[in-house]
């Protein structure tokens, strides 16, 4: 089969369903007007005696071993070639990546665009590359017949084209969890040039340092969230104390401009202490202007989010049943960090909004979902419990920011303990929300 | 009843397995001692194929039971090759 | 009960043998995990096969087959009539047994004092075929060692039954039947051994 | 039910007679008949429970959004209706209740060859089934992730997945302990002329489930073990931050699973193998190739387990193995449904109620492998994955296949057992209800799944409603027919009139004692002449 013509997704599968359809509904029609025949035909009533004692016959045995073997034979080569073009990618495909997470999804272009919606250009074939940043969840748009796992630890993919503009639902068909029902958005496909403009509609919003990390590997052992991987997280590396060990001896120092290039040329001569001498050397691997960016960039990840008062996190203070987490935080690993812009805090809370998720649990037209509605939250009376007790409260900015920092404290009544904590969000990030929160009213 | 009762196995025999079952030892720690990149792992599988045989065999007295006992013990090990086995069309292809 | 004036041998050690198929899946599931994370991570489990000590795993080789043949001999010397023979070579085979949980006791022992030991820090450090490693070999060894003690305990029955005189010269299905479990330790063993601690040295 | 009084017709056989009295003498008895009971009526309790379960599943369904739970409870109960359904319903259900009652008598033994064995076993049962109800109340509350426990999720929520871990641990080993029973009872106590090839079919489908449960069981007991000890101790083998692989979670969950279905089939298939040559009054056509294809199945289904698995992330030459195999094991059981018809055909047909359930069971059957086949397929199961196609799918071969052959059994063997006869009629109108709100309900399941809707959704989007909807009445009609259908056999087996020792006229070795059977079902060792099935030399025809 040429996979490589204009065939959809969708009518390859269908090809495979049309057959496999048909040939049931001949077996089971026959089947079952065979049983009402033979039960009406040797009814007792009509037949008080068997006609025969016949046991066997092996021709026919044989016969009907046979003829199910050729179908069903066939049925699996339409569903394997189905399969096939499912999973070779024509060459002329437009990458996405599809980041899963409890409970919602994010959609990376090649630009560096993000959205929650997944935009393709009609006609032109889209490789979605599905990343899971918890747990498993699925990546399936029935129109298209595509459907795949995302997998923490792993990289998957799926493809399809479509054919005409039109809003496609696009559902987590993998169970994640008490939202696992409301991890749904669309695929919106539109007409080739409005979606270039689309894409370039904004400007792209990942930085440039952003990039060079994720092209030079650094992410792959450097988190952004705080949490240590193979070697020390980047969140917050910009001036902060660390001690490192130089010849066996340790020592404190602040980081700098000078520090990180050390670092990053000659990392076995200065070894952050509790970590493990495994970083190779860049030396020679990185353009000179390179490394002077993504040391800027690094630079601009201070704790705090750039305020120079380094602010005490505050401990994950998950509610913890059984001593643990009670869901793993989502990591924002693939989301571009920001750096603070001079830019309109509204505008920004409510692009933070989509980075994080939050929109997965929280409506903003005033309907339930998982978590309350964001419409009319900001100052309005909550009745929440806390150590168990009933209590109202009004949602102003000290208990918002609380209950984005550490949820588990005050449940609001009727709603399930299910949100996960962002103990690091910086401040200017929390401030972004609020300030677009209290815009809803 | 008489078929239950036969073959009491001489303790001579099992000495002579037991000191092949620690031959055996010995060869598969000498063995390991060299480098022979992925057979490494075959050659120790093979030995304890050939340990586990010889105290399936003879001290748990399989020599001496009936067809059945013996296709019963292949078809459990088989199962289990099978199980592995099918398992590489996905580790090794992915 | 007139129905069970026949005591069925065969069927008794029959249905031991089924016993012990599914005792050998259950270890089959590690077995399956272990073929593919070797396949997956052969270097690392390698280097952290070479992390265990091939003299604390060879002596409880050793420990083991000894103690084996001592039940194999015991169920002869109980056949020929050599009732205290038997009851000493199944004494020495517990003693066999705690030998070998003792060797265990200082083997973990060791490698937990150097931090390796299930979500242990240093072992999150480590590469992840080596975590593997390492969480693989304890709970293949732990299931190993808990199906030692419970064949301890089975022997130190079948002890019991022969000195009251429930199992005989001519009723011995138990003793062979203990003796079959424990003969399956032994194997089981005989795999545990080269997989993990002689993973090329 | 010690105080069920049996027959009026003279002995009340083996529940007149025991060492203790009353309950001690149940549930301290190593009697198979008083151990099948026990399990029957065990069993028919958790279905039920969870048949309600599935209910409130439907109630909550009628309309998106939230109808009558909120979403964690939803969870929670598709997670307990499930595991109900499938470990303390279908797999022990046929074997453990109707094997123990049936098949030493089939086979002319006093018991099982080890009776204590099997009162051990079902002591485990009992344990498990209340390990896993302890769950629901204790720790971080019930467990929330689905009767097949994929991590990562498992590993991580905070409800109660580690003692349901052991509960599933506990019961997967009384169905290992109830196998090898099994095999060793059909190889070692067949009475005298009782050679393997008249062996009934039921017995024989007992024979090749054993195997399975004996083979593959273990796989499950280790996986959740490992699962277990993943929350425990943290030994991450499916945990990728430590190297581990999510997807071997899988693979090790369906080696037990897949072949779990066949546990859960097999069985049903022998119940019907062994009722329709009864009521048509001929043999079963083609009995080598029955026993054939049931170790055939048996084999086979242990080779097919990563069909679940197609979308998973597994790699593309895996797919095209196990969709290979898939189809391979499609082809015994179209045997049989062959087979089945062709024993009817120039028969002498009475539509007496467990023909009736053993027919549904061949449509239902037929139904449900046939969407067996789409999901085989690997194109087109990747859109029907994890929707409510495989939710109709299962049902259909679950409920209507080795449920029908619950009930078929029920109507066929407990008259034997208690000595009395329910009503007929209620019985066939019961039937009637059931078939068509089973369809309407599980038919709705498969468009809408056919349509896209996911399973395990608490909630939907508008398009799915009325097929929702429709399902949701479909399974009112269904608890309509079942309630019926229990309110009759019920009374019928207490209340209702003695039967004779052979009420249908069956020609296999239970049909020759008592009804009740005595304790040791024999007067003295029977001698077999004639097979299961010739109803000439039975003297029947
Ligand atoms: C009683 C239990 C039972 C039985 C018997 C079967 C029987 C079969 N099942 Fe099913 N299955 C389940 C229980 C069962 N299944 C469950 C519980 C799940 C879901 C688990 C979960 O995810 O929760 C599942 C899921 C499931 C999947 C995974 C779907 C997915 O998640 O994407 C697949 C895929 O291949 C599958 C295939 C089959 C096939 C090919 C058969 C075959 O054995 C069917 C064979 C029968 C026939 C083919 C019909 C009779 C034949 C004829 C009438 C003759 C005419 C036929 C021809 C022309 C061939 N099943
Ligand atoms: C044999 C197995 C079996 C049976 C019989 C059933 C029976 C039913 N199941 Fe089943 N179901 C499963 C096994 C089974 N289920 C499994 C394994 C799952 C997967 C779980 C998972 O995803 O993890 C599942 C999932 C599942 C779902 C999908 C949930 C989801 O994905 O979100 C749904 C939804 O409708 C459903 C509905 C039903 C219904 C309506 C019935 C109906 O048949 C119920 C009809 C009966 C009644 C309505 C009650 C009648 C009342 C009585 C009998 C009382 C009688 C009382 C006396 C006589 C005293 N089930
Ligand atoms: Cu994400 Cu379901
Ligand atoms: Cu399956």
């Amino acid at each position: 089969m040429n996979t490589h013509s204009l065939v959809t997704t969708t009518e390859s599968v269908d090809r495979a369903f049309y057959f496999i359809f048909g040939v049931s509904a001949v077996a089971l029609l026959g089947i079952t007007v065979a049983m009402i025949w033979l039960v009406w035909r040797y009814n007792r009533r009509r037949q008080p005696q068997p006609l025969s004692q016949k046991d066997h016959n092996v021709w026919l045995e044989v016969t009907w071993t046979i003829i199910p073997t050729i179908l069903v034979m066939m049925m699996f080569w339409y569903g394997w070639e189905g399969y096939l073009s499912l999973r070779r990618i024509p060459d002329n495909a437009m990458p996405v990546t599809a980041t899963a997470r409890m409970w919602s999804w994010l959609f990376t272009y090649e630009n560096g665009k993000t959205s929650d919606k997944l935009y393709v250009p009609v006609g032109q074939p889209v490789k979605v590359r599905l990343v899971a940043e918890d747990v498993l969840h699925s990546f399936y748009v029935p129109a298209f017949r595509v459907k795949r796992d995302c997998v923490p630890g792993m990289d998957t993919y799926a493809w399809f084209v479509a054919d005409k503009p039109g809003s496609f639902d696009l559902f987590c068909a993998e169970y994640c969890g008490i939202a696992h029902a409301d991890m749904i958005t669309t695929v919106e496909a539109v007409p080739a040039a409005e979606f270039a403009g689309w894409l370039a509609e904004k400007p792209a919003v990942a930085d440039a340092g952003m990039g060079l990390l994720q092209k030079h590997g650094c992410l792959g052992c450097h988190s952004l969230d705080g949490s240590p991987m193979v070697g020390p997280t980047f969140q917050g590396i910009g001036g902060r104390q660390v001690s490192v060990v130089i010849n066996g001896a340790k020592q404190s120092i602040t980081t700098d401009s000078a520090y990180l290039e050390r670092a990053i040329i000659k990392p076995e001569v200065e070894i952050v202490d509790g970590f493990p001498p495994a970083m190779p050397s860049y030396a020679g691997r990185i353009p000179d202007e390179e490394l002077a960016e993504i040391i800027s960039y690094l630079m601009s990840l201070q704790a705090g989010g750039g305020q120079a008062t380094p602010e005490p996190l505050p401990p994950s203070a998950a509610p913890a049943p059984e001593a643990k987490p009670a869901i793993a935080a989502p990591a924002p690993t693939a989301a571009p960090v920001e750096k603070p812009t001079p830019e309109d805090p509204v505008a920004r809370g409510e692009a933070l909004a989509n980075q994080y998720g939050c929109l997965g649990c929280h409506s903003l037209d005033g309907t339930r979902r998982v978590g309350p509605s964001f419409k009319g939250l900001s100052g309005a009376a909550r009745v929440i419990i806390k150590d168990g007790k009933e209590a109202t409260v009004t949602a102003d900015a000290t208990y918002l920011e609380r209950a984005i920092r550490e949820p588990g404290a005050e449940i609001t009544k009727d709603y399930p303990p299910a949100m996960p904590p962002y103990p690091g969000l910086s401040k200017a990030e929390i401030d972004a929300l609020l300030a677009w929160l209290e815009t809803l009213k | 009843m008489s078929e239950e009762h036969a073959h009491i196995v001489p303790y001579r025999t099992f000495v002579v397995i037991w000191v092949a079952l620690l031959i055996l030892t010995a060869v598969t720690v000498a063995v390991a001692q060299f480098n022979l990149g992925a057979l490494n792992i075959w050659v120790a599988l093979g030995i304890a194929t050939l340990k586990s045989g010889l105290v399936i065999a003879v001290f748990m007295h399989m020599k001496y039971e009936s067809l059945l006992f013996k296709l019963s013990l292949l078809s459990a090990l088989a199962i289990l090759a099978i199980f592995i086995g099918l398992n590489f069309f996905d580790v090794l292809y992915r | 009960m007139s129905g069970h004036v026949h005591k069925d041998y065969t069927g008794a050690k029959f249905g031991m043998w089924l016993f012990l198929f599914t005792e050998v899946l259950l270890f089959g599931g590690l077995f399956i995990l272990y073929s593919v994370y070797l396949a997956r991570y052969p270097q690392e489990f390698i280097s952290a096969g070479k992390e265990l000590n091939v003299w604390f795993g060879g002596g409880n080789t050793l420990v083991l087959l000894t103690s084996s043949l001592f039940v194999a001999v015991s169920i002869t010397a109980l056949r020929r009539g050599a009732k205290t023979l038997c009851l000493n070579l199944l004494g020495a085979t517990i003693a066999c047994a705690a030998i070998f949980m003792i060797n265990k006791y200082f083997e973990w022992s060791a490698k937990i004092d150097h931090g390796i030991y299930p979500g242990s820090a240093h072992l999150k450090e480590m590469l992840p075929g080596e975590m593997v490693f390492f969480n693989l070999y304890y709970l293949t060894t732990g299931l190993h060692g808990i199906h030692v003690i419970i064949g301890a305990l089975i022997i130190g029955w079948a002890m019991l039954l022969i000195k009251r005189g429930r199992v005989t010269a001519d009723d011995f299905v138990i003793l062979e039947n203990a003796g079959l479990y424990w003969h399956l330790v032994d194997l089981i063993w005989i795999f545990i051994f080269p997989l993990y601690y002689l993973i090329l040295h | 039910m010690s105080e069920a009084t049996p027959s009026a017709s003279g002995s009340r056989g083996f529940f007149g007679e025991g060492h203790y009295p009353d309950i001690l003498g149940w549930i301290f008895s190593t009697d198979h008949k008083r151990i099948g009971l026990l399990y029957f009526w065990c069993i028919l309790a958790f279905f039920i429970i969870g048949v309600i379960l599935g209910l409130l599943l439907r109630l909550e369904l009628f309309a998106p959004g939230e109808t009558i739970m909120g979403p964690q409870t939803y969870n929670a109960v598709f997670t307990l209706h499930g595991v109900i359904m499938i470990f303390l319903f279908i797999i022990p259900g046929i074997p453990a209740a109707f094997g123990n009652l049936i098949m030493p008598i089939q086979l002319g033994a006093r018991d099982v060859a080890f009776p204590k064995l099997n009162l051990f076993s079902w002591w485990l049962y009992i344990s498990g089934a209340a390990m896993a109800v302890t769950a629901l109340f204790t720790g971080g509350g019930p467990p929330d992730t689905g009767w097949t426990f994929y991590v990562p999720f498992s590993a991580q929520t905070s409800t109660n997945v580690s003692l349901a871990a052991m509960a599933v641990f506990t019961l997967g080993f009384s169905s290992i302990l109830t196998g090898l029973n099994f095999v060793t009872t059909i190889h070692r106590l067949r009475a005298e002329g009782m050679t393997w090839m008249r062996i009934p079919l039921f017995t024989w489908s007992l024979y090749a489930t054993a195997w399975i449960q004996i083979l593959a069981t273990p796989i499950i007991g280790i996986t959740v073990a490992l699962l277990f000890a993943e929350r425990m101790l943290g030994t991450g083998l499916f945990d990728p931050s430590q190297g581990g692989d999510p997807i071997m979670f899988q693979h090790l969950f369906w080696i037990y699973s897949h072949p779990a279905v066949y546990i859960m089939i097999l069985p049903g298939m022998g119940v019907v193998s062994d009722i329709i040559p009864v009521f048509a009054r001929k043999p079963a056509f083609g009995y080598k190739a029955i026993v054939v294809s049931s170790i055939a199945i048996a084999f086979a289904g242990s080779l097919v387990w990563a069909h679940h698995m197609y979308t998973s992330g597994m790699s593309d030459m895996a797919v095209l193995v196990f969709s290979f195999l898939t189809f391979l094991v499609a082809i015994p059981s179209a045997i049989k449904v062959f087979n089945w018809l062709a024993t009817l055909y120039q028969g002498s047909i009475l539509l007496d109620p467990p023909l009736l359930y053993a027919l549904s069971f061949i449509l239902l059957f037929t139904i449900g492998g046939l969407t067996g086949l789409v999901l085989g397929a690997a194109a087109t199961d990747v859109h029907v994955h994890d929707t409510y196609f495989v939710v109709g799918h299962f049902h259909f071969v679950m409920f209507g296949g080795t449920g029908m052959a619950f009930f078929a059994a029920m109507h066929y063997w407990l008259p034997k057992i208690y000595g009395r006869m329910y009503d007929k009629v209620v019985a066939t109108v019961a039937w009637g209800v059931i078939l068509v709100g089973f369809l309407i309900t599980y038919i709705s399941m498969k468009v809408v799944g056919m349509m896209g809707m996911p399973r395990r959704y608490y909630d939907y989007i508008p398009e799915f409603t009325n097929l929702n909807q429709l399902a949701t009445v479909g399974s009112w009609v269904l608890a309509i027919g079942l309630v019926l259908m229990f309110a009759n056999l019920i009374h019928g087996l207490f209340r209702g009139a003695p039967t004779g020792t052979n009420p249908w006229g069956g020609a296999s070795l239970e049909w020759q004692v008592p009804s009740p059977p005595p304790t040791e079902n024999f007067d003295a060792d029977p001698v077999v002449t004639h097979g299961p099935y010739d109803y000439k030399k039975a003297g029947i025809l």
